[in-house]
């Protein structure tokens, strides 16, 4: 347990927190948000590049993701996070379901059981 | 067999029934003679009969009608309140109904010695009760939460990240009037989080700063707070639908209200599993005292969003989650043993919970409002769900929604008060991970 | 690659047939001549080859041929009998074979010090053993059980309660034949609570008072009888379709038998809220040491009644009680081990126990004649369900139920048998919270 | 861990917890059972005083759990406890998934996932 | 209601502001003229406002930009790495992932004393990481595996069992192979046993063996190679679709891969019941330190048979397994721990690793040619089923499938290459129960 | 922690432990083929003579385990492990239901809520 000491007055220690504290939650939050905002963008695009369309199996998902999902949608079909969540939850194991449906699960390999991934 | 049957219980009942026959009970074991017998009979009779009555006196001290003391009764009431609330007003019924009768077992009056009580080293509620004072639990929930949540409207409109760090001010002001009201640094950092409006996140700090163990610099014993900050949090999360409309109307104009904001972008599969991966590195490079959290919330999302993993995640948000909500509801109940519990402490922690809700929806709505002045005509935001900044999800984004039907019946913001909400989660784990850095 | 693969493998190989081949290990090790190699070769070569056979006779005295004693054999027979009466004869299977096969495990022979024995600290079986050692899988899974038990019958007719105390006879029968027996005082409660038909609390009981830790006020210190009182309860509890009818016939007069009761009243789902509340506050403030067993009983039946929490209930009464059940089978078959379970005491407390089920049975029946006199016609119940008082949920009515269609194919005694059923549950965790006040 | 030796002699003293145990038992029972049968009816007459039929949700379900569901008719009907549970069960959580369709859970409010909470 | 809080929060945000404002905090605490206020005013003013550049200062050394050191940044990348081939060409992803995002939580850079990291006694992920470290997470995989483990198609054709005994030559080999590297006894029979290709038995062993706790005769104390082992073992196992077509083609001829087996006869429901049983307690007579490990497995796969349990077998084999399969997979990442984990003897362990599947692969393949010379036409098997010898269930069985396609599209080889899969796995834990018992 | 040194050279020692754990492996594997090929067979024939027909539950299940079940079929109809033990295991559990849908569970007696035993 180590205690740093800036003051000898914890008042003052807990201003120092607080402003110090306030800066650094906005911070973080800012870097994510600018990462999100650009950075992901030129990484997907990079990526693409990379594996220029040999990357069928995601993409599927992806097109599939954005199809008939629009938050717009979503948010006027989904008037409660629940039913928004589990739509979209049933939206995506309906393709996993596609994929995986041979698969099988073993904690030595993860392929035993796939219909359970469902459970 | 019936004759066995037979002679087994006539064997047997005449055991039992020995005392109203009248047959001594040590003559067998100390071969006295028929005589001494019937001499040492009458006694021994009176001996059992009047040691009965004994026999109740003394048990009747083990009771709780012996022990009852008022403070006993007072939180066994409470209790009955949660439940009643959880029940009849269905505010968080699955935390409150575990809390409320956590209370009242752990105010059940006992004698100490037994190893009954939650505090006392070896009963079954102290094993279970581990879990809260180590901290183990709540990184579990944290874990279930990610599976559960989906994080597509904050990577649609990163923007609104912004209001869930600006509600964070009530964890901040909170500690703040803590140490005014005389806390100590890290007991005031603990009672700060009860701002970030998150239950896990609040129990996670609290038993690494007050947890009655650590010792100061100056030689002084942190007090254990544990108990009562987790049950201010949950209780004002639980309110939210009551604390916060009244802010939102006091400080957002009919006309803000009514802004529509533009529906988010889709947001593709591959953005939703590289978004815990990234969240993760970035979020607990800048705090790794969150680890914990953060870490097994962006674990748990990513077991959601993999699409590999799905009977893993469905495990984490279902039977993982429900067997860990029990254990720490009801623990956390019980922890509030009267004795313990009821101390000017405890109320002024309830206070300052209060006005810790309170700035951090003021906070948030004012930032709204305030990221309007930069935002140009159909990209400004709706100020009300700055309110949702406070995390307490979902319940303070449905409270955005339903005042934004109010003043536009056609305004669906919930979508859009998500972002905020969950990036309040994250914001109020990272607090808590500087608080740690900082007087951990 | 291929190429890689074959270098790899043959190189491996190499390696591995090098004694087939006669090259010295330790000439790489001690860079000696090739000379020196050969002279060192033969006697190495010798040295591993009959090292071999000296290795396997080493290992020889590891295996079980080597330690078993007869001691093993007889209990691993046992545990196969266990497991033969769950599947051929459906005795209780969830129960039986879990603790049949955890027998065999227990009874493996092994050379101690390889953290192997359920008794060696540090071994995996211990570290699971541990929830039984310190009570805590019982409450867990009286969680689950009042997630799953349904209270109306009791509620509706609540005098029905009064059998179940009857039945506790049998606890406290066998509780004073312990004493005769020579058992000090809380070894004979621990013993005694076998009466009360309910595995986990004979666990919790003993758990606490015959643990093989406590030390008494003369200084001698407490059998450790956990394994036996437990292994007694369920094997008892699964004989009760065996125990029961021979006694219910030969108590209750073919008349009586045949009375029919007026069907409960319905039951409001608020009594059954409120029920678990009441129940839990007046039971432990009576009994306050009974406060993890009737917690939790009725903390899992607010769960389920609430109508907030099915979720909670649900995991309750499936994935958790299902875990707790394969440990707690599992590790409390292990703790048989033959050296530490096959003793005089054992034998004495299977008799013991065997008497106790006779006399709660009885208990029970008799004490259903005795009410049935201060009962006016039509009101009158049917003694038989007096043998439901012992609980072993819900075998016993189940029992009740077949005796009664024997006498009178249309009289459905179901309903009715498990109110005493439940209650029987209550009281003998309440008399568990009296002997451990007196004696814990 | 206390011990009250009322008697020297370990057999004088098992009576005396067994009629002592005994005797509480009974009257931990009696007075559930009375409470049951007197106490009750009044808390819950007092209560609908109070709330003078303000009180909906809850007597709905009230209603709901009395009509089809007398004991007789379970008796009968569920011939093994297992039916009579069950479809007890059924019948509340019908009326309950009406109730609760729109709800949620998560452990900050029991609201997300609502579906699961007849998992 | 409105009045107040507009009170409460006007109150709140003027303590909150107050710096702003100007007003002095230490003057409330340590009464002093207004006067000597304006006066300490203007330096307590800095004192805040530089006092916060110093904080972040302070801070910036706790975050992970300050502490990060190459080492880090390697293995998060890894970790991702992990995650990739997981969710990209699912690898195993139930177990990558985990694992994956594990290693990523392990290496965020902290500084020590907070309770962060998983070697740190009395964080979170140390208290989850006992599980792994006490060996208490392989066995209730195993039990898991049982129950969803059908052994019929051994039971059809045991001669195929000495099919997974010929592949342990990859445990043994890699063992001697250890030793010659250097490493003393007990690390190399853990690091042997990644031959086994089966996870949860190399973590077993190696938490027994080579913990960095025990210590030897000479003193020297063992080092610490569980995370080491368990990352190759799982990470090979994943690889096994890469590692053994080669050599499959390498080793058995165009023929014989063409070669059609008898299809098994079916098998009654009877001998799967006594199957578990008999085999538990031969498999345990010869080797009682695989207790832990082949007790559980067949404990599981008896409540999966009995059809008395399936309520029991289906929560062993889905919901318990997956808890622990999360908390193993994060835990055993995370300790990954760059500074402990980045080290010359994870090199070499990766490197035996390699080795070792490659020769427990062409041993199971050249004993299948090898059986082949002592079956007479129309009961020869086909060699390919050798390589499913070593386990890693069911990935190789599919592997030796599709070759066996690839040859003969009419050739269906799975049902026959189950046999020598599982008892694969039954021939690596009795191994690690005879290494356990020589150096244990 | 026992150690036995029966050489001190550590290669010689492995070598020892090589050989011996192979041997021993193999023993192990070699008696359990050896038990389920012949043990197995005379001891069903013992118990079934002892029970002489009376048996009836289990070879129900028997019977039923036998037909539409030989491998062959299942390699083919069950190209993937999953199918082959799901199929496998629907099979069986139909039989459970039928006979277990009276049962219920509880840890008193393992009767209470049979329909959970198909959870
Ligand atoms: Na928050
Ligand atoms: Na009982
Ligand atoms: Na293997």
């Amino acid at each position: 347990m180590t205690q740093i000491l800036l003051n000898t007055d914890p008042i003052s220690e807990g201003y120092v927190i607080l402003i110090t504290g306030l800066l650094i939650v906005f911070g973080a939050l800012v870097i994510l948000a600018l990462f999100f905002n650009f950075g992901l963008p030129v990484l997907l695009y990079v990526y693409k590049i990379i594996t220029k369309g040999k990357d069928k199996k995601i993409s599927e998902i992806k097109v599939k993701g954005d199809t008939g999902f629009t938050g717009e949608i979503s948010a006027v079909i989904g008037a409660s996070v629940h039913m928004y969540l589990s739509e979209q939850h049933d939206h995506e194991s309906a393709i996993l379901t596609i994929k995986q449906v041979k698969k099988t699960y073993s904690p030595w390999s993860s392929k035993i059981y796939g219909i359970q991934n469902r459970l | 067999m019936k004759k066995l049957i037979i002679i087994f219980s006539v064997l047997s009942l005449l055991i039992f029934i020995r005392p109203v026959l009248g047959l001594g009970a040590n003559n067998e074991v100390m071969e006295t003679t028929a005589v001494s017998n019937t001499q040492v009979q009458t006694p021994d009779e009176e001996n059992v009969l009047d040691g009965a009555f004994k026999g109740i006196k003394t048990f009747y001290n083990y009771t709780g009608f012996a022990n009852a003391t008022s403070g006993h009764i007072i939180m066994i009431i409470v209790g009955i309140i949660f439940i009643y609330l959880g029940i009849k007003y269905d505010y968080e019924p699955l935390l409150l109904i575990p809390i409320g009768i956590g209370v009242i077992i752990g105010n059940i009056p006992f004698v100490a010695g037994n190893q009954t009580g939650i505090y006392e080293t070896g009963s079954v509620l102290n094993y279970l009760y581990f879990g809260v004072v180590k901290g183990v639990y709540p990184p579990l929930i944290f874990l279930g939460i990610g599976a559960m949540t989906d994080f597509s409207s904050l990577i649609a409109n990163p923007k609104l990240m912004l209001l869930g760090g600006a509600a964070q001010i009530g964890v901040f002001a909170t500690f703040l009037g803590a140490l005014y009201l005389g806390f100590n640094l890290p007991e005031a950092g603990a009672i700060g989080i009860i701002g970030g409006a998150d239950g896990p996140t609040a129990i996670f700090l609290s038993s690494k700063l007050a947890n009655g163990i650590n010792v100061l610099a100056d030689g002084t014993t942190v007090k254990n707070l544990i108990g009562p900050i987790a049950i201010a949090a949950y209780s004002y999360m639980a309110l939210v639908p009551v604390i916060q409309p009244p802010l939102m109307r006091l400080l957002i104009s009919k006309e803000d209200r009514k802004i529509k904001m533009k529906p988010p972008r889709a947001v593709t599969q591959k953005e939703k599993m590289i978004f815990p991966v990234v969240a993760l590195i970035l979020t607990l490079f800048i705090s790794p005292s969150a680890l914990p959290l953060l870490g097994m919330l962006f674990f748990g999302n990513l077991l959601k969003e993999s699409g590999r993993t799905e009977r893993l995640a469905e495990t984490a948000r279902t039977k993982l989650i429900d067997i860990v909500t029990i254990l720490l509801g009801v623990t956390v109940g019980a922890s509030t043993q009267a004795d313990i519990f009821i101390t000017k402490d405890s109320m002024l922690i309830f206070g300052l919970g209060a006005i810790s809700f309170v700035i951090a929806t003021c906070g948030g709505l004012l930032f709204a409002k305030f990221m309007n002045l930069f935002l140009k005509d159909g990209n400004k935001i709706n100020p009300l769900i700055g309110a949702a900044g406070v995390s307490a999800v979902p319940d303070s984004a449905r409270v955005v929604h339903t005042e934004g039907l109010k003043s536009d019946p056609s305004n669906y913001l919930l979508m859009h008060a998500m972002a905020p909400n969950v990036s309040g989660v994250i914001g109020s784990a990272i607090a808590a991970g500087i608080i740690l850095s900082f007087l951990g």
